[in-house]
């Protein structure tokens, strides 16, 4: 024999092509093993035991299985197959197929994290659909190859651009596919894991998602953020446990309880750092608490979150006094660390005559007071300026505090208004007016108080700096309107004098400057962000300033340089192809409103205005969305986001290599009968009747149960086994016996007696085939340990009360009988596997008349095609024992192929 | 010994690899039962059995001990358990001049005889369990 | 020292019945114990991790695996030291899972169980010290032992692989029990030819030497260097292989061990084989009358047979068929159990035959009374639950197998076990349906237990296989567990030379003490135990090794 | 069985006749200053003495390792002393090849413990029965016959000593003898020990008859068939280890003390089970006096008993524990 190397293609990578593939590697061939899916192992690593002898299955063939990951000549390649084969001298050249998975399986280091934030729930082919795995997943524990791979069947249907647009990067479309999935908790979640303030911004946010969702291209953008606040109303915040946390040791201090700051101090706690946090303000929550109506945000909600960050271990300071120069210096000394977010806190004044009369209040300074607990009425006659979201609260609020008239000046147009459109429509709604286009030029007072307000109209001129066309005053339109109270809210102003001690660097109008990237300020170790940097904003970018802060400042406290994120990507629309594809595939659904209290009962108090979803409604809005229409992976991130390693890669592409073999053992394993066109076992119909192979895992501990026998959560007591099902039967097109099924089923009988002591068991058969070693001896203790063998195939199993009726003719006696049953087991015969019928025709393979292929009489690996030899149930039903037999004379045959094949 | 024991029995086994050891793997995958207080040495061969080990293993407070192997003629390593035979035997008769000859056994039992290995052990335990609670 | 202990749950396995979270804590106060883990499947790859990375981190020196019988994954974890660079034999496994958590229901009993196991280990293992793992020369030639189809197949696939081939058979001709076979399932080939193709390709090999009418009558040596002496009709011979195939089939059940089928004392009552060999000698009228009996010889408790012979359905069924052909208008009837019509086309066979019109009754005979007219039949019918007594011209036994007369003789010449039912005994009746317990030795055919022709044609070839890829390489690795002397100690009694099984122990006379002939040390420890000052000792097995593990055992440590 | 009549002095005549040859040396009893000795005598006698009446050691003792070739040995010693040579020959302890054994009838001893006075020959025939002063070895004795050796000196009822051969090494050792060999008469002094009821004792009495011991092993050292150049007792297995003995306080609960005494007799006496002689030289050593032959010789003779084996018999029975019958023992199995 000469020295060339010799190579072996195995197809397939159950047990009998494991036992092919190590022999053949033990004679000191290249081995190339396919596997059709992700892990080797085949059907026997599905099974909880095997018979005779009642050993785990897992126990003697994950040997097995780790042996060929550790054997040197074995090239073990998983979700591959062959496309194409061709002959090439006396072997062959075979194209092979390797699908993507998705995971550098140089990086994946098996440690599941991935699969536990995957939102795409699908249903586990190693536990034949008994039980989940996600769309990420390793199939079993002892997989082998034990690596994480994606299940991908197609590409996402929109671009998911609501990722790209929230500040914090909410992984919208897996919380949207949670909930219309109906696992509302797991939802909540996932939206947690990137934003301590879910409550919030479900109900305040101004959702930049639902503005660039795709959805809207066709219909309406999703509810995004009602959807969130059901995510959130369904979950009780107060069960969540605050996670173990190795303390870091380092303080750090963070300067003002807002947004941005409590972000700020939640991730950091959860980086294991003590985090104290200093409010002026009696309570913590910084506009979210003072500014925010209750209409619009519960108290009660805001400190259930706050709460939850107490939890973690965060100090709140409130009432300290934080924003003087001295308690600067001296937070900074004392601390390895700060975070200054003391936000916008002070109101513009308006620069107009009369500013100064009693009944004329700043905004904030009125929402403040009301949110203290002030709720007097401010006046008879309210008018609020300006057109931001602050005016629109204090015109509401103002509203609800029983004043008669109440209105709006704002000096552009309703297109200008930078106030959410859906606040200025429930103020209009609430029978609040606006006046658009006009100004406030004086106002006049009676008796000391203001009794007057005289306004210019005004009309759009050129754009300013902030692209808005700048109101020009009309000359001549003044006009006057009575009123007895007067509330501005024509923006804030930061309040950052007090930093100087510190010798932080201040921008224009008093901002802080920082570096955008990092949020760090000129001063070591002192970070800001928020309003006090960006000047009024929304809570989502304060939040998402807290959150990028404190990452920069858990890298600085490592001693690291902060680096800045690379920012994500813009959202990006739908593609012209994109779109066209969509359009017939998505059918017109309108967006599910969120029920609102009416306005009639609402106006009256504070009563939190959004009703929020019910569940239905909720799973119907949240299935609406694009990305999760797709089976499989939805390619939201959260596997990305959460992999150490960074094994991840969405963007792996499916590999076409070819490859020369001098022989192919092809051991391409079995599919099992269908047994849903038998109506009359109740298969698919009745709960309860499930398949030998079903059950199989339902006993299995790597299974759904862990090993307990359970059926809806109770033990069931009776069962009733059926042999042949699909087995020596004409009807099926079935006449071969399967071989397996006599001795599966009873191992199934004895597994239920080792478990569960008093259950009653029975079995149906025609002949019990206990042919091999041992099996004899193993069906008798079957039976004597309390098996009923009832001889005949029931003619039908129906539903009874609480359980099921099967009606046999016991033909040893002769008598029908009716057994009731909790559970009843089919034993379904074996069919040739699915891929067979491919791998015949690309190989040019005989089949017999079932579709096993066809193979020599006495030699019972050979196929018609020389070369190419067939291992276990490739060519028709075999036990354990028979197949690692025939993968031995498989290897043994091929072995002297490519043998003779390198003499001659 | 002498020592008051409140406990169930201690029972210690020598079991050879080829033949009883095996047999008791056996039984463990067949969920055979018996009593948690039989514990076995595994050694290649019951020849390996040096009659010290029993003499300590009782003065260290085992309640009896057994020496099986596979059944005499069956020795993977051909002859060993003849030479066990004798030698256990005699400290049998040894255990027997002290008034004690029931704390040690020898029985053979092959690599197939899972049942026989839960038979002889159990016997020999409530054996010994019977002696005990009867003073 | 620095000792890893690792506690497996076997998913539910261990878990179940024992408490391996209480176990892992309490390990770790013990000195030495440096890393102390419980983990769901310590043999899955995660599991396999956590154990290097352990030793990678901690510089384990002792690694304890408490998990199923040390039998099972064995090279696995050994595997996991070497790759580590800790030498393999630093490696002690804890059974808590076949001699704990499985044979017993007491959590708290079992735990405490598994405690004491694994301190034995913990104390065993201790006074372990590296082994060396030596190489020696194997013989790449082999000795196949019986000549019917798994013998041929495996001696033509080694002869092939360019192994020198001895195959040895005791009858005057190759081809076995097939040789007689008129058709053989489900190919339908007359056995003759089978055989006859094999017998002639395999004669015309250079590398194969064929020994009929000839007996193995001794064998000794050692994996990959045995010895065998033959006893041919032209004189003893010794030959020199590395491995054997033993492959020497089965004996068919004699059904005159059952006086009560009156087999042998009337000419009307025959086996399925008898039926062949007379082809058209039968003497049967027009019409006839056959009875064929199933199950003769198996399931049978009554003479101690539990066990299903496996083939005898299938031939029943064709002694019902080749009736049917020849005379058409006969009447047959099939008596069985359960017809196990399970080889390849074997249900299809057997619907078949119904078809043709024999009639198969499920009953019990329970008497057999040949008289001038014809033999009757008397029974019951399990289905219907009646007696009949029916009268046939023909009563076929389709009888069974037993185990080769010589199966006793030859497992004590080779050292394997047997079953119970006095066939060979597999490695692990699954996944090493091949191994025995002997290096080097490997089974085939229907000699493990009942096969049809096709499956001991496969059983030869992987058994084959099996024993080449141990010997192509032309070297194997010895076992590291044999006995060694300390000469300091020894008093030169020579105890241990006279008991030694193996006659692996040589006396020095100039020294006055004994040394180890280590190629031939079996390992048995023997010696160890005769030596009263422990001068020699087993590797692995020393006394401070059991006498710490009785300690444990005992909590007296 | 050749034997010769040996009249007074002519025993004595023929060793020294050997002695006269260089390489003849003979191994016997000197009559000391009070008390009989063993003695290596070279070139002639010097106040030999056929017998010794008061046991202080085992002769074999100082035979064991001896290998040297070229000196001829005449051991002239008592029946459990030559049976002692006889297992450490089989032992390779001694090399035989040059060592004629002569056991002597030996009437029994007395203890060297003992104080007071030597017997004399005429008390001394009937010693062996005088519980009182014999030694309970000697009382109890198996074998006080010159049978074993090569050789043997007997002393008839009639008083007459007579040498009988019983392997070719004898013959050489009778042809030193003048005068015709003849058929030995078949009534001896010393007759065959009686057959006692086997030793049975229970723990209690062993554990309070080894109370006393304080681990010296002087019984080990002085036992002629413990001749392991390094005991196991040597090595630290049976040491105490306090560490360990603490350890497992704290983990169990109080203990008692390890068992280390009886394990070590318990061990021993299995050790020797086969080869001893029941000489006494044990009990002979013991500081304590604790009664070890009774517990020696006892177990030994039941467990050779098994086996039909008797210690020292002939060099050519094989030690029980190195052979086996395969059909044999069925009552020990369980």
């Amino acid at each position: 024999m000469d020295e060339r190397e010799r190579q072996v293609l195995v197809v397939g990578g159950g047990i009998g092509g494991i036992t092919a593939a190590l022999e053949l590697a033990s004679c000191g061939i290249n081995v190339t093993m396919l596997e059709e899916g992700p892990s080797i192992g085949g059907r026997m690593i599905q099974l909880d035991k095997t018979f005779p002898t009642l050993d785990c299955s897992t126990c003697t063939l994950s040997p097995k299985m780790v042996e060929v990951a550790l054997q040197p000549k074995i090239d073990l390649l998983s979700w591959a197959k062959p496309v194409a084969v061709a002959k090439k001298g006396r072997g062959f050249s075979v194209t092979i197929l390797k699908k993507s998975r998705f995971v550098d399986m140089k990086k994946c280091t098996a440690c599941g994290v991935c699969s536990e934030g995957c939102p795409v729930v699908m249903k586990s082919e190693f536990n034949m659909g008994t039980g989940p795995r996600k769309a990420v997943y390793i199939p079993f524990p002892q997989a082998i190859p034990n690596k994480a791979s994606i299940d991908k069947r197609e590409e996402r249907l929109c671009n998911a651009a609501c990722m790209d647009a929230c500040p914090v990067g909410t992984n919208v479309p897996g919380y949207l596919k949670h909930i219309s999935e109906g696992r509302f908790a797991d939802a909540y979640r996932l939206i947690r894991a990137t934003n301590p303030f879910p409550s919030v911004c479900g109900r305040v946010c101004y959702a930049p998602c639902e503005r660039v969702c795709n959805r809207g291209e066709f219909d309406e953008p999703l509810a995004v953020r009602d959807l969130k606040r059901f995510a959130v109303d369904s979950f009780d915040i107060a069960c969540l446990e605050a996670p173990k946390v190795q303390r870091t040791g380092r303080k750090v201090a963070v300067i003002g309880a807002g947004p941005a700051g409590l972000a700020c101090a939640h991730d950091l706690a959860l980086e294991g750092h003590d985090v104290t946090v200093y409010e002026a303000l009696p309570e913590p929550g910084g506009m979210l608490r003072f500014a925010i109506p209750e209409y619009r945000l519960p108290k009660e909600e805001l400190k259930k979150e706050i709460d939850y960050i107490r939890k973690l271990g965060v100090d709140i300071r409130c009432g300290a006094e934080a924003g003087s120069a001295a308690a600067a210096g001296e937070i900074r000394g004392s601390h390895d660390a700060v975070f200054v977010a003391t936000g916008a806190p002070k109101g513009l004044p308006l620069g107009v005559d009369g500013e100064d009369l009693p009944g004329i209040v700043d905004g904030i300074r009125f929402l403040r007071g009301v949110n203290s607990g002030e709720h007097a009425s401010p006046g008879r006659q309210v008018a609020v300026i300006g057109g931001g979201n602050t005016a629109v609260d204090c015109a509401r609020t103002a509203k609800r505090l029983g004043s008669d008239s109440v209105r709006l000046v704002y000096r552009r147009t309703r297109e200008e208004m930078p106030a959410a459109a859906e606040e200025v429509e429930a103020l209009l709604h609430e029978g609040i007016e606006i006046d658009f286009l006009a100004a406030p030029v004086r106002f006049e007072g009676v008796g000391g108080k203001v009794a007057k307000m005289e306004c210019v109209r005004m009309e759009l001129g050129e754009p300013d700096e902030s692209g808005r066309r700048r109101p020009v005053p009309k000359a001549g339109s003044e006009f006057t309107v009575p009123v007895d109270c007067v509330i501005t809210a024509l923006g804030q102003a930061v309040e950052t004098s007090f930093l100087s001690s510190i010798g932080v660097a201040l921008g224009k109008g008093g901002v802080i400057a920082i570096d955008p990237a990092t949020g760090a300020t000129n001063v070591e170790g002192v970070f800001a962000g928020g309003d006090v940097v960006t000047g009024p904003a929304y809570v989502i970018d304060a939040i998402a300033a807290g959150k990028k802060a404190a990452r920069s400042i858990s890298a600085y406290l490592r001693g690291e340089v902060p680096a800045g994120e690379a920012r994500r990507g813009e959202p990006q629309k739908l593609s012209a192809e994109m779109h066209s594809a969509l359009t017939g595939r998505i059918a017109h659904e309108r967006r599910i409103a969120m029920p609102e209290e009416p306005v009639g009962e609402r106006v009256g108090d504070f009563r939190e205005v959004g009703l929020g979803y019910s569940p239905d409604a909720a799973m119907a809005e949240a299935g609406r969305c694009l990305a999760g229409k797709v089976e499989g992976c939805i390619e939201c991130g959260e596997c990305e986001r959460r992999c150490e390693v960074k094994a991840i890669d969405y963007r792996m592409k499916d590999e076409i290599v070819e490859m020369d073999f001098d022989g192919i053992v092809l051991a391409p394993g079995f599919d099992l009968y269908d047994p849903t066109e038998k109506r009359e076992l109740g298969y698919g119909t009745l709960p309860g009747v499930i398949t030998g192979i079903e059950f199989e895992r339902i006993c299995s501990v790597t299974g759904p149960t862990g090993g307990d026998i359970l059926l809806n959560g109770r033990q069931p007591k009776r069962f009733y086994f059926i042999q042949c099902v699909g087995s020596r039967d004409r009807q099926s097109g079935a006449r071969f016996c399967s071989r397996v099924c006599c001795m599966y089923t009873a191992k199934h009988a004895s597994i239920v007696r080792d478990r569960i002591k008093d259950a009653e068991i029975y079995v149906s058969y025609i002949d019990v085939r206990a042919y091999g070693k041992g099996y004899e001896e193993f069906y008798k203790t079957t039976q004597e340990n309390g098996t009923f063998y009832i001889r005949g195939i029931p003619g039908e199993v129906v539903k009874g009360k609480d359980c099921l009726v099967v009606r046999v003719e016991d033909m040893l006696s002769g008598e029908l009988r009716e057994i009731e049953a909790d559970l009843v087991i089919l034993a379904t015969g074996v069919r040739p596997h699915k891929g067979i019928e491919d791998l015949c025709g690309m190989m040019s393979l005989e089949r017999d008349e079932y579709g096993f292929i066809k193979v020599d009489a006495i030699a019972p690996s050979k196929t018609n095609v020389e070369g190419i030899f067939v291992c276990g149930m490739g060519s028709g039903p075999k036990d354990v024992p028979d197949t690692v037999a025939s993968g031995g004379e498989a290897a043994s045959r091929c072995m002297e192929y490519v043998s003779e094949g390198s003499t001659s | 010994m002498e020592e008051k024991m409140e406990k169930n029995p201690e029972i210690i086994g020598f079991a050879c690899s080829f033949c009883t050891f095996k047999a008791s793997e056996m039984a463990g995958s067949l969920r055979m039962k018996y009593p948690e207080g039989v514990k076995l040495i595994q050694v290649p061969c019951s020849s390996r059995v040096d009659p010290a080990f029993v003499i300590k293993a009782i003065f260290e407070g085992a309640d009896g001990v057994f020496v099986a192997g596979c059944h005499p003629g069956d020795c993977h390593f051909i002859k060993g358990n003849f030479y066990t035979r004798r030698k256990i035997a005699a400290l049998k008769e040894l255990f027997a001049a002290f008034g004690m000859k029931e704390k040690l056994r020898l029985f053979w039992v092959s690599a197939a005889e899972a049942r026989r290995f839960v038979e002889k052990v159990t016997e020999f335990y409530n054996d010994i369990k019977d002696r005990k609670n009867a003073g | 020292m620095k000792t890893g202990i690792f506690i497996c749950h076997c998913g539910h396995n261990i878990k179940h019945t024992v408490d391996v979270k209480r176990l892992s804590e309490y390990f770790k106060q013990y000195p030495h114990v440096t890393v102390s883990e419980d983990y769901p499947f310590v043999c899955s790859e995660p599991g396999q991790d956590m154990i290097t990375e352990s030793i990678e981190k901690h510089g384990l020196d002792r690694v304890i695996i408490a998990s199923c019988a040390p039998s099972l994954h064995g090279e696995l974890f050994k595997d996991l030291l070497r790759k580590k660079n800790v030498n393999p034999f630093l490696l002690r496994r804890v059974s808590i899972r076949e001699h704990c958590s499985w044979v017993g229901d007491d959590i708290e009993a079992n735990t405490e169980k598994a405690k004491r196991l694994i301190l034995s280990g913990l104390y065993g293992a201790a006074h372990y010290v590296p082994l060396e793992e030596k190489q020696v020369e194997v013989n790449k030639s082999a000795l196949v032992v019986g000549g019917g189809v798994s013998g041929l197949s495996a001696a033509l696939f080694l002869s092939k692989m360019g192994m020198d081939v001895f195959l040895v058979e005791s009858k005057a001709e190759l081809g076995g029990h097939v040789r007689e076979l008129k058709s053989v399932w489900p190919s339908r080939l007359p056995g003759a030819k089978i055989v006859e193709d094999m017998e002639k390709e395999l004669k015309g090999r250079p590398n194969v030497e064929i020994f009929t009418s000839t007996r193995l009558v001794n064998f000794e040596g050692f994996f990959g260097n045995y010895e065998a002496t033959l006893e041919t009709p032209s004189g003893e011979r010794k030959v020199t292989i590395g491995g054997v195939v033993v492959s020497i089939g089965f004996a068919p059940f004699d059904p005159g061990i059952k006086p009560e089928l009156c087999y042998g004392r009337d000419p009307r009552i025959v086996t399925t084989l008898d039926l062949e060999r007379a082809g058209d000698d039968l003497a049967l009228p027009e019409k006839p009358r056959v009875a064929v009996l199933h199950c003769i010889g198996s399931r049978d408790e009554q003479i101690g047979r539990s066990y299903c012979s496996r083939i005898c359905c299938i031939n029943a069924l064709r002694a019902a068929e080749a009736v049917k052909e020849r005379y058409s208008d006969s009447y047959v009837e099939s008596f069985y159990m359960d017809v196990r019509a399970h080889p390849r086309g074997g249900e299809e066979f057997f619907e078949d035959t119904q078809e043709k019109g024999v009639l198969f009754t499920r009953a019990n005979i329970g008497e057999i009374v040949p008289s001038p007219s014809g033999v009757l039949l008397r029974g019951e019918d399990t289905l219907f639950g009646e007696t009949f007594e029916r009268e046939f011209d023909l009563v076929v036994l389709s009888a069974g197998m037993s185990p080769p007369e010589t199966s006793k003789e030859m497992a004590s010449l080779f050292k394997i076990s047997l079953d119970k039912d006095r066939f060979f005994l597999e490695a692990h009746i699954k996944l090493r349906p091949f191994d025995t317990a002997v290096k080097g030795i490997f089974i085939a055919g229907s000699c493990s237990g009942p096969k049809d022709v096709e499956e001991s044609i496969n059983h030869g070839r992987a058994s084959a296989l099996k024993l080449y890829g141990f010997l192509n390489l032309g070297y194997a690795f010895v076992d590291p567990f044999i006995s060694i002397v300390d000469p300091k100690r020894c008093s030169g009694c020579r105890m241990c030379e006279q008991a030694c099984v193996a006659k692996a122990i040589k006396f020095d006379e100039q020294k006055r003490v004994v040394r180890v002939e280590e190629a031939a040390c079996m390992g048995c420890g023997l010696c160890n135990a005769t030596c009263p000052s422990s001068a020699i000792s087993l590797k692995g097995y020393v006394d401070s090794v059991i006498d710490d593990e009785i300690s444990a055992l005992l909590e007296a440590i | 069985m050749q034997a010769k009549r040996i009249t007074n002095g002519e025993l004595e005549g023929a060793l020294n006749k050997l002695l006269s040859e260089d390489q003849y040396l003979v191994m016997g009893f000197e009559k000391g200053s009070g008390n009989v000795y063993h003695r290596i005598f070279k070139e002639k006698l010097d106040n030999y003495a056929l017998t010794n009446p008061v046991f202080a050691t085992n002769g074999a003792l100082y035979l064991r390792r001896l290998f040297a070739k070229g000196a001829q040995i005449v051991l002239m010693l008592r029946p459990c002393e030559i049976r002692s040579y006889i297992e450490l020959a089989k032992l390779t302890q001694i090399e035989p090849a040059d060592i004629i054994a002569v056991s002597v009838d030996c009437f029994g001893t007395v203890s060297s413990k003992k104080e007071g006075d030597v017997p004399g020959a005429e008390e001394l025939k009937g010693l062996a029965k005088d519980a009182e002063k014999a030694r309970w070895a000697c009382a109890n004795c198996r074998e006080r016959r010159g049978v074993v050796g090569d050789a043997g000196i007997r002393l008839d009822a009639n008083g007459t000593y007579w040498a009988v051969s019983y392997t070719d090494k004898g013959k050489t050792f009778l042809s030193l003898i003048d005068g015709e060999a003849e058929e030995a008469p078949e009534q001896m002094e010393v007759g065959p020990g009686e057959v006692r009821a086997a030793f049975q004792v229970d723990m209690k009495e062993f554990a309070k008859d080894f109370s006393k011991c304080i681990m010296c092993m002087n019984c080990r050292d002085m036992c002629p068939v413990c001749y392991c150049v390094d005991c196991v007792f040597n090595g630290d297995e049976y040491l105490p280890k306090g560490d360990a003995l603490f350890n497992k306080v704290f983990r169990t609960g109080s203990t008692g003390m390890p068992r280390g005494k009886e394990l070590f007799h318990l061990i021993r006496m299995f050790h020797v089970s086969q080869t001893c002689v029941g000489c006494g030289a044990c009990e002979e050593a013991c500081p304590q006096g604790i009664p070890l032959t009774k517990y020696f010789k006892g177990v030994s003779e039941r467990l050779q008993g098994m086996f039909s084996y008797m210690s020292g018999r002939s060099l050519s029975e094989m030690i029980p524990y190195l052979t086996f019958v395969e059909d044999e023992l069925k009552d020990a199995e369980d």
